[in-house]
């Protein structure tokens, strides 16, 4: 069943080639190697990559039942019931996200030797993104839950080091301690699911625990002293009306929360934008930031057993998907735009995922890597060009000089806005559909309600994109002039990486055709076939034909729609209104004419987003940072009372152990 | 009578008449706690259940222990302290006697009131200490130490009233358990590891001693 | 009366063989003292000791198999005994090569100092071995004597001298209060082996479990005292700063082992019979343990008093593992897989602890070493490797994967979810979330860019490397390949039932 | 016979006396002799359970006990001489510089 000679030994090569690439990098890179740091890395990442590859291939040989590839290397955490091993794990899921994660690394590091040709810790910086490059396939290739957990703190702790790597910006290192931060409370639920699991089934095993649920085989969990079969321990009360199985899986997606930026832990993703473009392309955009979901799709047998956390895993993807988008409306700050956009972007695939679409969350996952990744290396060749500018107020009229780019960008934002037929069409309308034809049992009208604000949601979407694409490269030129003197494409060693996503962003979507038009179409749903054996069937709904069309021409008019009002407003309206007025002088200077237009923007458009996004910022600086900054406060003020007391008295220490006494004693004497 | 109460008050009320006399009152508080001490005796002999020489003198050296460990921790002379806690340990020793523990009572004598007193009154002397200074006493501190203590005893001595006397011993039995011989065997059977142990921790004072008091060495 | 036959002694002999080598290293500080190799000698005379034990705690037969009661059950030298002094064997060895640098930096004689931190070790092993209140209560206290000596060893500085003064005074004041509690506990047991106590405990009436509350909660005093157990672990951040580094190392690390140790063996041989009155008390000491020593290390600008209440709260950690192993209803297996996370959370613990400790012996801005937040500032850049190291402690601190600390904390908390344990478990794991608040404070020094006052040089010699990396390894290998570890502390823990 | 509670409670007595001395006064003596009463309330306690249970060991607890007071009184008086040469008097109230702000 396995593959013969040495294909599984190759697992662990993946991510040890990039781990062996920083170690080197980062030993000898200050005095040997210096501007040639990067050769070590890219070659790791293309060995990792051809790896991957290789394996995948393997992998397609094989008939889809048995299409796993199994390495147990030692045994790590073992006593008594308990035991965990250090394994790695090839299995369609893994395959696909391994591919991403070393295709999409590749080229960025391609990327990156451009973009990051003249900093001065140029070695340091490329020994941190082999880190990360070894990291990331230890979480997708673990086998078990708790190696799992090492890649998660891995690539966690190589963002913070990437977040922060401009270190000498107090704003950069603050952000990076701000990751950190909010992502440790994540893990902390994180921690805590763990604990539950190997508490419930005495291993963290992904295939033991799948077994155990499939088979509903019985075990015996902490609280019973007694066996009992998986339903019914997870169906256990705990305590204020939630089960056991909910407990569990509601911790392990608290931890998704926080690493994949969803609220209310998302706060730390739009600071992160404090890293090098490329950081925020690779990590925070296409790789680490899909942990999350890819960390449901892992224990998609488990959220299954439990829907209440399913509901959750809905409403908290499309809230987060709606409050970002809302957000991203009103930025100026290009990366913060698309920062705000990847939160938004995931709450798509959390709220795929809450439906049980997991197929479709990872399809999004894939399709999402490719063309952010893309908009952020393509922001990245813009601040490039334009000296480090990232403010779109400070663009305008970039798409002539910057011919490349502003193509490859244009790919990319077609994408996230979801025009067919980009990658993001496929991918996005397949979770739309997903959420409306789904049924939940403990919140009947979730789907319906979420359905809506999703729609709402691709509409802000298709927006910002083309508020963003117009005001950064159509429009008249509102560039410093000394900068605009020396504006110019990047070399090719960041464009090539630019071409290769964009042609991934264009046909990408292909790959994963499914619903009406797989049928209409003939085309083969590659990616929910391959991904069968792991993440179960794509049933087809062939009776609902009707019903995705209509869905599928509401997104994309709604977005035409929502396009047409962008450039009104930023091309149109900001660069001639003045002009307009004279050119034509009949209909157009129309008083009724006129209003009309002001009301419609006023009324429809621009008051709406703007409550939405004030909502959504006010959520986010006074409710969120608030309950942040409240806490920290707290503490500390305890923290003070309590250093208060520590004087320096030693009698004063007595006694409070005397009065530690005393009231131990009295509460258990007199009753 | 296994009341413990007007024990605590017999120990208690002389500690009062003994804080109120050195508060600053003269005749009048000396009387007081005179009479308070006649009266701690009657009640001691009362609640005593044999009215013999060995019960009567428990109470009265338990009560010297008792206020001259009072005194050792109100005094405001070092020295004064040490000459009480003399007492305080004579009155424990005379208390060991009482209880048929002579051989104990003899340690006790010799080695806390003869060798470890003598060293303390020896560095006192040395280092010449001056008196406390006036603001040894009072405070929101001392007040909360008085208060803890107080509640600690209460509590302690509710958890242990209940007890009553069921661990008398039975009776006619033999003194044998603390004689010497007794002690030595144990001493140098099931203990002889912990009879060690004390020669090395005996070794460890010695070197810290040195160590600490000893003069700067140039190394 | 019977005949007097002299027991066998043979299981003493790892003990009897660093009191041996702590006797020659004293001699040697006084005779050679005018010599300079002699500085060396001392260090070396520890080592040698510390190591040459190691092999005899095997060579006594039968040590690690089959538990045996000598001395009329006094001392034992069964399989926990053993991995508990191979572990104090290793912060021996820790303690003295950290030390070399720093005696010969402060111009210290230094045979004394070897020999007390010996028998300082010794009392450590006693503790473990004790199956009988006198001996326990003798091991604290040559422990506690030595470690007194210790931390007043700078007679010079003032800061030494008051750590010294407080250590002692509290110390003694617990060690009373820890008396009082043995006590009444011989009360009602009516013998000091922790066989009779365990017997009397069996059965305690109405009356005498009011007592037996009372001998508990002294004992908690007594014995938390020496673990830092909030409410008694307030001198820990005076007497840890004001005590010489590598001093402070120890003192972080040896009562604590000594007195988790202590209490494993006490509940486990002892008092189960108590295990009524000691869990709720102690699941209270142990939340109010990590929350208090996390939040007050939130504020702290000096390094060691952040790690004095980091170490508070690391033994709140520990202390949920001893929870949930004593509370009623668990199995034997969870219970023993509580132990045994407790036992290598120890293990974790010294490693981490005396690593993070040590590093502020190698960095020496002016004429102190390292001690404020300030004196780290920028070691990355000027000291890349002492800042790694670090960095690889504070990891393992914070309970990042593939570090020991992590490898700990896990297997603590789910053993406390094991036995059912959730508020504590809960607890931890929130607690764990703020300590990476401070932890991460130090580390944003280390890579801060404005250059700390004065140049930081390097005051490490080979010893104290030897010393951090072997940590650090040590620190990795435990996170990686936990597995032997856990294993034999599973087996060491077995042995105590 | 006494009862065995009443030895008891002398013993608690005496340890508390001890106890509130040590919390309360300033003079480094003074603690340490508070700490010497609280020991002796200890012993109290171990002769009086030695008696009633007709037992050998609490007594030779006992020793030990007072061996351990005779080995913290060596290192003890070192410290005050260690206090004395330092600042010319031995009140603890003197030695506050360690803690927190």
């Amino acid at each position: 069943m396995l593959g013969t000679g040495p294909i599984p030994e190759l697992l662990p090569v993946v991510p040890a080639l990039p781990f062996a690439a920083a170690l080197l990098v980062a030993l000898v890179g200050p005095k040997y190697l210096q501007g040639r740091s990067h050769a070590l890395s890219v070659a790791a990442a293309a060995g990792s990559f051809l790896i991957s590859a290789v394996l995948f291939v393997e992998l397609l040989g094989q008939n889809a039942e048995s299409r796993v590839i199994h390495l147990t290397l030692w045994r790590w955490i073992a006593s008594g019931g308990f035991e965990t091993h250090v394994g790695f794990l090839f299995d369609p899921l893994s395959a696909v996200m391994c591919l991403v994660v070393t295709g999409v690394g590749f080229l960025i590091h391609v990327y990156s030797i451009g973009y990051m040709k003249d900093d001065p810790s140029y070695f340091r910086f490329f020994s941190y993104l082999s880190l990360f490059l070894g990291s990331m396939p230890v979480l997708v290739l673990a086998d078990n839950f708790l190696l799992l957990f090492v890649g998660w703190e891995g690539v966690g702790l190589c963002s913070y080091l990437l977040i922060g790597f401009w270190y000498e910006k107090s704003s950069a290192s603050a952000a990076g301690l701000k990751a950190f931060l909010v992502n440790r409370i994540g893990d902390a639920g994180f921690l805590l699911g763990l604990a539950g699991l190997a508490a419930v089934f005495g291993t963290l095993d992904f295939g033991a625990i799948h077994k155990a649920v499939d088979t509903n085989a019985s075990v015996t969990p902490w609280f019973a002293g007694t066996s009992m079969t998986v339903r019914d321990c997870f169906a256990s009360p705990l305590g204020l009306g939630i089960t056991v199985g909910t407990a569990i899986t509601l911790a392990l997606f608290f931890g998704a929360t926080g690493k994949s930026a969803q609220v209310p832990l998302y706060v730390w993703l739009p600071d992160a934008m404090e890293g090098p473009t490329p950081v925020s392309a690779l990590i925070h955009a296409a790789t680490m930031v899909t942990a999350g979901v890819y960390l449901l799709a892992r224990a998609h047998f488990l959220f299954a057993l439990t829907p209440v956390t399913l509901a959750v895993v809905l409403g908290v993807g499309t809230l987060t998907a709606v409050i970002a988008a809302s957000i991203a409306v009103v930025q100026r700050d290009i990366k913060r735009v698309l920062a705000y956009s990847t939160v938004s972007q995931l709450g798509f695939m959390f709220a795929a995922a809450g439906t049980g679409a997991f197929t479709a969350a990872i399809f999004h996952l894939v399709t999402h890597a490719f063309f952010k990744a893309l908009l952020f290396l393509g922001a990245g060749s813009v601040m490039h060009a334009l000296d480090n500018e990232t403010d779109l107020f400070r663009m305008g009229g970039l798409s002539k000089k910057l011919r490349v780019t502003s193509l490859t960008f244009l790919v990319g934002a077609a994408a996230l806005v979801g025009l067919p037929p980009f990658a993001g069409f496929f991918s996005k309308d397949e979770i739309l559909f997903r959420v409306i034809s789904t049924t939940n049992p403990s919140a009947p009208w979730l789907p319906q309600a979420c359905y809506a604000v999703l729609l709402v949601t691709s509409a802000l979407t298709a927006f910002y994109t083309a508020r963003m694409v117009f005001l950064a490269f159509y429009g008249t030129s509102r560039v410093d002039s000394h900068v605009a003197a020396h504006v110019h494409e990047s070399p090719p060693m960041m464009t090539l990486p630019l071409a290769a996503l964009a042609l991934l962003a264009f046909v990408g979507g292909a790959l994963g055709v499914s619903g009406v038009l797989g049928v209409r179409l003939h085309a083969p749903d590659f990616v929910g076939r391959f991904l069968e054996p792991v993440l179960g069937a794509t049933s087809q709904h062939a009776d609902s034909e009707g019903a995705e069309l209509v869905s599928m021409a509401a997104v994309v008019g709604i977005a035409l729609v929502a396009i047409a009002l962008a450039y009104f407003l930023y091309v149109r309206h900001l660069d001639a209104p003045a002009k307009i007025a004279d050119a034509f002088s009949g209909a157009y200077r129309a008083l009724s004419r006129k209003l009309y237009v002001d009301e419609v923007y006023d009324w429809i458009v621009v008051r709406p987003v703007g409550w939405l996004s004030r909502l959504g910022s006010g959520v986010d600086r006074y409710l969120v940072d608030g309950i942040v900054n409240a806490t920290g406060v707290v503490a500390h003020g305890f923290s003070w009372l309590l250093g208060r007391l520590q004087n320096g008295d030693l009698q004063l220490y007595g006694l409070v152990i005397g009065i530690g006494i005393a009231v131990i004693l009295f509460s258990v004497l007199v009753r | 009578m296994t009341s413990v109460w007007p024990l605590l008050l017999y120990y208690l009320l002389p500690l009062v008449g003994l804080w109120t006399y050195r508060r600053g009152g003269r005749t009048g508080t000396l009387a007081a706690g005179i009479s308070w001490f006649l009266a701690a005796v009657a009640l001691g002999v009362v609640i005593g259940d044999a009215r013999s020489f060995a019960v009567i003198s428990f109470y009265l050296l338990s009560l010297v222990a008792v206020m001259t460990a009072f005194l050792v921790v109100t005094g405001t002379n070092p020295v004064y302290g040490a000459l009480s806690l003399i007492g305080t340990f004579t009155g424990i020793a005379g208390v060991f006697v009482v209880l048929q523990c002579e051989f104990f009572g003899i340690v006790q004598v010799i080695l806390y009131a003869g060798a470890i007193l003598v060293l303390y009154l020896f560095v006192v002397m040395m280092v010449d200490l001056p008196k406390e200074n006036a603001q040894k006493r009072g405070g929101v501190r001392g007040i909360a130490a008085i208060a803890t203590g107080l509640g600690l005893l209460a509590l302690v001595v509710k958890a242990l009233a209940p007890l009553g006397m069921r661990l008398q011993p039975a009776a006619g039995a033999s003194a044998e358990p603390y004689s010497v011989r007794a002690v030595g065997t144990a001493l140098f059977g099931p203990y002889l590891v912990p009879f060690e142990v004390a020669s090395l921790l005996l070794l460890v004072a010695l070197v810290g001693a040195i160590v600490l008091s000893g003069r700067e060495r140039e190394s | 009366m019977e005949a007097m036959t002299l027991p066998d002694l043979r299981e003493l002999i790892p003990e009897a063989t660093i009191s041996i080598s702590a006797l020659i290293a004293i001699l040697v500080g006084a005779l050679a003292r005018n010599y300079s190799s002699a500085r060396r000698i001392a260090p070396a005379v520890a080592l040698i000791g510390l190591v040459a034990a190691v092999p005899l705690m095997f060579a006594v037969p039968h040590a690690t198999t089959v538990p045996t009661a000598r001395f009329e059950g006094v001392f034992v030298a069964d399989a926990f005994a053993v991995c508990l002094k191979l572990l104090f064997s290793a912060v021996g060895v820790i303690a003295t090569l950290v030390s070399v640098n720093f005696l010969e930096a402060e111009r210290q004689a230094n045979g004394e100092y070897y020999g007390l931190l010996l028998l300082a070790v010794v009392g450590m092993m006693l503790t473990a071995s004790a199956r009988d209140v006198v001996l326990l209560f003798l091991g604290l206290e040559v422990l506690s004597l030595s470690t007194y000596v210790l931390v007043g060893y700078l007679r010079k500085d003032p800061h030494s001298t008051e750590s010294a003064i407080k250590y002692f005074l509290l110390s003694s004041f617990a060690t009373a209060l820890l008396l009082y509690g043995l006590s009444l506990l011989y009360g009602i047991s009516g013998g000091t082996s922790y066989a009779a106590i365990r017997a009397a405990g069996a059965h305690l009436s109405g009356d005498l479990r009011l007592v037996a509350m009372l001998s508990v909660v002294f004992l908690t005093a007594g014995i938390g005292f020496k673990a830092t157990l909030v409410p008694f672990h307030m001198y820990a951040p005076d007497v840890y700063q004001g005590a010489p580094g590598c001093v402070a190392a120890f003192l972080a690390v040896g009562p604590k082992l000594a007195a988790f140790g202590a209490l494993i063996r006490l509940l486990v041989e002892a008092m189960p019979g108590f295990a009524s009155e000691w869990v709720p008390l102690l699941t209270v000491v142990s939340i109010l343990t990590m929350t208090i020593g996390n939040l007050v290390a939130l504020s702290q600008s000096n390094v060691k008093r952040m790690l004095a209440y980091s170490s508070i709260a690391h033994a709140g950690y520990m202390l949920i593992g001893i929870v949930a192993a004593f509370t009623p209803g668990v199995t034997a297996d969870v219970r023993s897989q509580a132990l045994a996370a407790v036992v290598y959370y120890l293990v974790a613990y010294t490693f981490m602890k005396m690593g993070a400790f040590g590093i502020l012996l190698s960095i020496k801005p002016g004429d102190r070493f390292a001690e404020t937040l300030d004196d780290l500032r920028g070691l990355g850049r000027r000291r890349p490797l002492a800042a790694a190291l670090l960095l690889v402690f504070l990891l393992s601190l914070i309970g990042i994967p593939l570090t020991a600390g992590f490898t700990a904390k896990f297997y603590v908390f789910s053993s406390a979810i094991s036995a059912g344990c959730y508020t504590l478990a809960i607890a931890g794991i929130l607690n764990a979330v703020v300590a990476a608040t401070y932890y991460s404070r130090i580390a944003i020094a280390l890579y801060a860019v404005e250059p700390g006052r004065g140049e930081p040089y390097a005051a490490g010699g080979i010893s104290l490397k030897v010393a951090l990396a072997a940590s650090a390894i040590a620190i990795l290998l435990l996170g990686i390949f936990p597995g032997r570890v856990l294993e034999t502390a599973l087996q060491s823990v077995r042995s105590l039932f | 016979m006494v009862p065995l509670t009443h030895v008891l409670v002398f013993g608690a007595v005496l340890f508390l006396i001890g106890l509130v001395g040590f919390l309360s006064r300033r003079n480094f003596l003074t603690l340490f002799m508070s700490v010497e009463i609280m020991l002796n309330a200890v012993n109290v306690n171990l002769i009086g359970f030695s008696r009633s249970l007709g037992d050998t060991a609490g007594q030779v607890f006992a020793v030990f006990v007072i061996t351990v007071a005779a080995a913290e009184v060596a290192v003890g008086l070192a410290i005050l001489i260690l206090m004395y040469r330092s600042r010319g008097r031995v009140l603890v109230q003197d030695w506050r510089a360690l803690r927190d702000n």
